[in-house]
């Protein structure tokens, strides 16, 4: 099938979001589509699929002026679209995830459950992946449900398939294991668009790439042709130094530390401490129990024994609200879900842990709290006309920063940061780097849980790997490598 | 294993998990049956239980079909008002002569259109549930009593079948019993054998995600008022047998024990969690506890307090249970 | 201060040659005061007078706002047929304040000045049907009694009259309250007769539960006396055709046509009596 | 720009938006009051004006602590339960010799105390708050029946501020309006201007970020709903003082009034977003069609069918603006 999108316009209300983009998909290629967060690349393949409709522009498929009305239909004619955001129904189990809306029945209209089941069971073998077919699917892990998505994408006999960042929760294994079947349904003729954050990857298994920003395409060029240097430098506009920004660790005191922290069947006898000043890696496989234990940490989770210590004082944290209270501040790995309010304005997001000390005498003073705001908003580069906009209008990124700018508000002694650039542009991702140096070396101790081996090595002073809810293996910054980590991930000794 | 998971379930765990789900509120009823019956053993009579079957058939039409709104995570406050609206159209066609079944027919599909306006109110108007039958509610119950200027209507004859409708016999069980049975078994196999239950539970589970994958939640949406609507109308028809007539006011606040029956049956308000044989338990644990606590003689200041604190208590233990 | 601010009050009528009636009725859902409604209607059409009507459904505070929006309106006499006779106590006084003259309908005002109750006598009717139960089974014969909505004041009433001869001489084995729907008067009777076999009459609070009861009776095969109140047309034919014993009959077309007379008077400035009553009957089948 | 920005607004657009968000209700309500007095001039006389808001006070007054639960996500349809036994509770104390204006306060107290159990079944007992405080709502009612023995108390007595805080007047205005206003700007202050406001629209908004930002999400939660509590019971006093007598039936379906007033009032039921201006307005439009229909001579029948559609109007144009 052959794709082609001219010059497209789009705008949600005030905000022009495309502004004449032109996207080209060859037969069987595989094309990578980069850029920073909410350049439109989502946007771009919601108007192809028929989720959104475009204000100008033109869509040609096979040559013929084609404009679906809805993702169902353009899933009839061969389009399929495995979105950014997990379409996932928690409650139900992975079979009837599978096949919701396109159900097979009989002639009396009944579900043909058997036949359900060995579909699914083949696209399963296809893909590697060994998921109970009854299981609830809100039980599996990130990565689980996101190979559920690209099965039912699979199922569809698609000639195009979309992958909105169909990685970023993945196991390097699972990973693996995706790119053999990209390369088969190559062999067979579909033809994929690819988008994704990680580099490495397109360079690994695309063809061509088309590189947007600000809404407009930048540049399309078979991958041969450039470089990681090139692409990064389109994408952002500039010359982008380092990935990782130099930092300058001066561990201090002991600030926090964890022992024999358990939670049986999730997590067993955790133990570590963290400096001030100082980063501390968590690095893992996916369902590790990384998330599980930075939670009880901050008190959304119960434990069945153990102790952390603060400043040398034993501490009790039995809810959010305690942690707070003590310096701790904990970005989330979903932020939708858990770190923003995304109908609340910026300010109103970024102010919510410090409520209290605008509000001395009981009222909010709100001169106060907009300096407060505009001054966070300066310091982490959130992009937005002003400090009144949703929250849930901005790109992945600011929204990344919205979430970070509320914790540096609060002035922490510890920071939690699981995944902090999951699904966060290049450029971005090192202004976030940035800020985590910058917040060391006024004292503040980070823990960075992270999925990204290549983040991990590059921002960490000290690494600790969990496996099976066990810490296997602690390295220093120096001694640290890929292989090490990923022995210890594993099990192996 | 919450959810609609009918399949064989995997492991042990799963399995114990899907039993104590499908017995949460089934042993609560039990718990119940003992309690009624060792106070006052008359309760475990023959004839009182084909009562109690006959006096649930009412409410566990409508929970029925509430069951199915509350899964798409709405509500509908309308059920009584649909019910009393209908029952007076079929009376009103009655007396003037039209054949009861036909004119019960003709009622149900009445009421279903009446579910219709609420289903076009919320998705093409964009109301919430709440609301919107809250509204359709009031209109439904004014527009009945300018139809029937506030008086009950009376002298539907004695057509043989009608009668039997409400207050006959069938095989020795009470019609609207085998009518409850009968549209309990279509509605399980709609919910959990076709897709358009896998739909219905979609929508309650991620509506964005629904629209994605192709359901038309809208669609599916107004089906669904209007399958309340029809069940609201079809357990009028039962009501307008039994009392021989139909009165104004009549369905006044079904819609909360509706409700009720569909929560104590195990099935989340906020949608996409839940299943229609709990709703069976549900609404026959409400007719046990009407029942048991007039055999009893429990004066009726302190049967709703008893009301109250089982319905919280039975909420309460399969909260615990869940967690 | 108590009394509405100058500015505001209603500057007083001097004419009262077209007299505007209020009617501020209690509940309209039920045909008893629909009858009550009509009777007031229908004599002051033949009077000449006009009439405005507001329905409180039940809710006293509601009633007392009608009044307000009819005093507002101008009417020149109110009638007001009470949901409650000390809730409505405060509106009374509103009226005597602007004095509006007052009437009250089937229900008497605790407070405030009333020209006239025109009432039966919801007690005296409860005896009666204790009474009759006595003269036709016999004392001690086992009775039970379907109750109105709880708190309202015909279940008060009617329950006191017939308790004070039934504790006597019935012995009433079960109450139960059946809202004054015959929906749950069909249920709660079937409980009833499941938990008391051997009932032999029920004394209903209205003829809509009574009339429920009896669809229960027939079902369970017994022979099973019932008394109604009110006397409202099923009730009549079921008595006719053998199915009910027999109700305590109110006329409320009566009242509301007796209210109205009362109405002419007091505009004309005759003086009335305080109470007008508005004979029971006891309606059976001879 | 929905939710709680209160804050100058940024753009032209914005302004707009703001301006419509903030006028919507009270457009609704203007084209409403010219209706209602060009087909009946009397609407618009001095005594009728204080006559209505003496009407909408109660309702106004239950309005507003059902904006704070509506705002968090929840429900109450306790309301009207919690004010009939906190009215028969004054009166009791009253009967009994107690100092009316004493009476009040402990009642008061007692209403947000009941207001509490209801925090406490949705938090600690991880209720829905429908099927929570409709379990409440079943058992204080009970408890009401049997506290009053199903009779109204009588007897208050004449002390002269109680019978002022429902029925007097102060400069001219009806006591309960007075009370109504000076609620309303405590309770605008509180939600508008201190974190406990602030805190009531993130829970509605994201519970879980609201959580994780350190709000104590279930204490907040629990005041909230002893709040609703307390205005209820204060409603519940100006009725006692109005009707000079306890009603053990009184504030029936009274949590659907108020509902009405928060939705018509442009408060999203699904929480986060609204206004209590809003509310205030949306009791207005109620209290306005209730007496601009008697005043009409609409029939009570028809009011119903009236009161329905206008609900579904005023909600409909607010959908399309907010388009
Ligand atoms: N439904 C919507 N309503 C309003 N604005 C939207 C909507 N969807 C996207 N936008 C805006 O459009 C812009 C482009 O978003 P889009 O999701 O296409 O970016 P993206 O390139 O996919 O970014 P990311 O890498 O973060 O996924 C962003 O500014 C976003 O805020
Ligand atoms: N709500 C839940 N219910 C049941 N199991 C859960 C739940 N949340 C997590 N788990 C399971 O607990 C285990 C630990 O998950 P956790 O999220 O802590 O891992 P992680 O190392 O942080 O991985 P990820 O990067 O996916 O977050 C996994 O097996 C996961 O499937
Ligand atoms: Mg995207
Ligand atoms: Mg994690």
């Amino acid at each position: 099938m052959h794709i082609s999108m001219q010059n497209i316009h789009k705008a949600f209300g005030m905000n022009q979001v495309l502004t004449g983009v032109n996207f080209e998909l060859k037969d069987g290629e595989v094309h990578a589509l980069m850029g920073e967060n909410g350049a439109g690349k989502s946007t771009m393949m919601n108007i192809l699929t028929g989720l959104h409709t475009c204000d100008h522009g033109t869509i040609l498929i096979d040559g013929k002026e084609t404009y679906f009305k809805n993702p169902k239909e353009a899933e009839k004619n061969g389009i399929t679209f495995i979105h950014q955001e997990l379409n996932i129904w928690p409650d139900m189990t992975v079979l009837e995830n599978l096949f919701i809306g396109k159900e097979l029945k009989n002639s009396l209209g009944l579900l043909k459950l058997k036949e359900m089941r060995a579909l699914a069971k083949k696209q399963f073998d296809r893909l590697a992946v060994s998921i109970p077919l009854d299981k609830e699917a809100g039980s599996c892990s990130v990565g689980e449900q996101q190979m559920i998505e690209i099965a039912k994408a699979l199922m569809t006999n698609a000639k195009v398939i979309i992958m909105d960042e169909p990685t970023a929760a993945l196991t390097e294994r699972e990973i693996s294991k995706l790119f053999e079947v990209i390369a088969a349904l190559k062999q067979d003729g579909v033809s994929i668009v690819y988008i994704s954050h990680r580099m490495e990857e397109i360079f690994a298994i695309c063809d061509r790439i088309t590189v947007m920003r600000d809404g407009k395409t930048v540049d399309t060029k078979r991958i041969p042709d450039t470089n990681f240097d090139e692409v990064v430098r389109k994408m952002v506009g500039r010359e982008l130094t380092d990935r990782f920004p130099k930092r300058q660790s001066k561990p201090g005191e002991l600030l926090l530390q964890v022992k024999g922290l358990t939670k049986k069947g999730v997590f067993q006898d955790v133990g570590f401490s963290v400096r001030s000043g100082e980063i501390v890696g968590v690095s893992g496989l996916m369902g590790a129990g990384r998330t599980e234990i930075m939670r009880a940490i901050f008190g959304l989770e119960t434990v069945d024994s153990g102790e952390i210590w603060l400043n040398g004082k034993k501490v009790n944290i039995q809810s959010p609200d305690q942690a707070v209270k003590l310096g701790i501040g904990f970005i989330t790995e979903d932020r939708k879900d858990e770190g923003l309010i995304l109908d609340f304005s910026i300010k109103e997001n970024m102010v919510l842990p410090t409520l209290r000390s605008f509000a001395p005498k009981g009222i909010i003073k709100e001169k106060s709290e907009k300096d407060f705001v505009e001054m966070l908003i300066k310091r982490l580069t959130v992009k937005t006309e002003s400090a009144d906009i949703a929250v849930g209008k901005l790109s992945g990124g600011n929204q990344q920063k919205v979430v970070i700018a509320k914790w540096v508000g609060i002035g922490p002694k510890v920071l939690i940061l699981d995944e902090p650039t999951r699904g966060v542009d290049v450029g971005a991702k090192r202004e976030i780097y940035q800020l985590m140096n910058e917040l060391t070396e006024r004292g503040v101790a980070i823990i960075m849980v992270s999925s990204e081996l290549p983040e991990i090595l590059g921002m960490s002073d000290r690494i600790l790997v969990v496996h099976e809810g066990k810490i296997t293996g602690e390295l220093a910054k120096e001694e640290a490598t890929q292989e090490k980590i990923m022995k210890l991930a594993t099990g192996g000794q | 294993m919450k959810g609609i998971s009918e399949g064989a379930p995997v492991g042990k765990v799963n399995l114990v998990h899907t039993i104590s789900q499908k017995l949460g509120p089934l042993l609560g009823l039990l718990i119940l049956f003992v309690i009624v019956s060792v106070l006052n053993p008359s309760f475990l009579e023959p004839l009182n239980i084909l009562n109690l079957l006959r006096q649930v058939a009412i409410n566990a039409l409508i929970a029925f079909g509430m069951t199915f709104v509350i899964l798409t995570g709405g509500i509908d406050l309308s059920v009584g008002a649909i019910l009393a609206l209908s029952s007076s159209l079929m009376a009103g066609m009655i007396v003037s002569g039209v054949d009861p079944i036909l004119a019960i027919l003709i009622g149900c599909v009445l009421g279903a259109l009446m579910g219709v306006v609420n289903g076009l109110l919320i998705t093409k108007g964009k109301m919430a549930p709440f609301i919107a039958t809250l509204a359709t509610m009031t209109i439904l119950r004014g527009l009945t009593l300018v139809y029937t200027e506030g008086n009950p209507i009376t002298g539907l004859g004695d057509h043989y079948l009608f009668q039997l409708f409400g207050r006959g016999y069938f095989l020795g069980i009470p019609v609207p019993a085998v009518t409850m049975i009968l549209t309990f078994v279509v509605l399980y196999i709609l919910l959990h054998k076709t897709p358009f239950g896998r739909k219905t539970y979609a929508i309650g589970g991620n509506e964005k995600a629904a629209l994605i994958s192709g359901i038309k939640v809208p669609n599916v949406k107004v089906m669904i008022y209007a399958l309340s609507g029809l069940l609201s109308a079809l357990a009028g028809a039962i009501l307008t047998s039994r009392l021989n007539s139909a009165q104004p006011t009549a369905g006044t606040s079904y819609e909360l024990d509706a409700i009720a029956a569909v929560v104590l049956g195990g099935t989340s308000l906020s949608g996409g969690k839940g299943r229609i044989f709990g709703t069976l338990i549900g609404a026959l644990i409400i007719g046990t506890l009407n029942n048991g606590l007039n055999l009893l003689g429990v004066s009726s200041f302190y049967q709703m307090v008893v009301k109250g604190i089982v319905i919280i208590i039975a909420v309460l233990l399969d909260r615990k249970k869940a967690a | 201060s108590m009394q509405p601010p100058t500015w505001a009050k209603p500057s007083n009528k001097e004419n009262i040659k077209d007299i505007k009636l209020g009617l501020s009725i209690s509940t309209l859902n039920n045909p008893f005061f629909v009858s009550l409604k009509d009777g007031v209607l229908k004599e002051a059409k033949s009077l000449g007078m006009e009439v405005k009507v507001v329905d409180a459904q039940n809710d006293s505070a509601k009633q007392i706002n009608d009044v307000e929006d009819l005093i507002q309106q101008g009417v020149d006499i109110l009638l007001i047929n009470p949901t409650d006779s000390a809730a409505i106590s405060t509106a009374v006084q509103s009226a005597n304040n602007v004095n509006i003259p007052v009437i009250t309908l089937d229900r008497s005002a605790d407070k405030g000045k009333v020209e006239a109750l025109v009432a039966s006598d919801n007690m005296k009717g409860g005896e009666m049907a204790a009474e009759y139960l006595v003269s036709k089974l016999g004392e001690n014969s086992v009775t039970a009694e379907l109750e109105g909505v709880p708190g309202a004041s015909a279940t008060r009433e009617r329950g006191k009259g017939f308790h004070n001869i039934a504790d006597q001489k019935l012995n009433v084995v079960a109450k139960q309250s059946a809202d004054f729907d015959r929906t749950k008067g069909l249920t709660v009777m079937e409980n009833l007769i499941q938990a008391n076999p051997d009932i032999k009459a029920v004394f209903a609070h209205n003829d809509e539960m009574a009339l429920g009861a009896i669809e229960a009776i027939n079902s369970s095969g017994k022979d099973i006396m019932v008394i109604g109140f009110d006397g409202n047309e099923d009730a009549i034919n079921a008595i006719e055709s053998g199915k009910m014993e027999a109700t305590v009959a109110q006329q409320p077309e009566l009242i509301g046509k007796l209210a109205v007379d009362a109405a002419k008077d007091v505009a004309q400035g005759k003086k009335i009596k305080k109470v007008i009553p508005a004979p029971l009957k006891l309606v059976t089948k001879d």
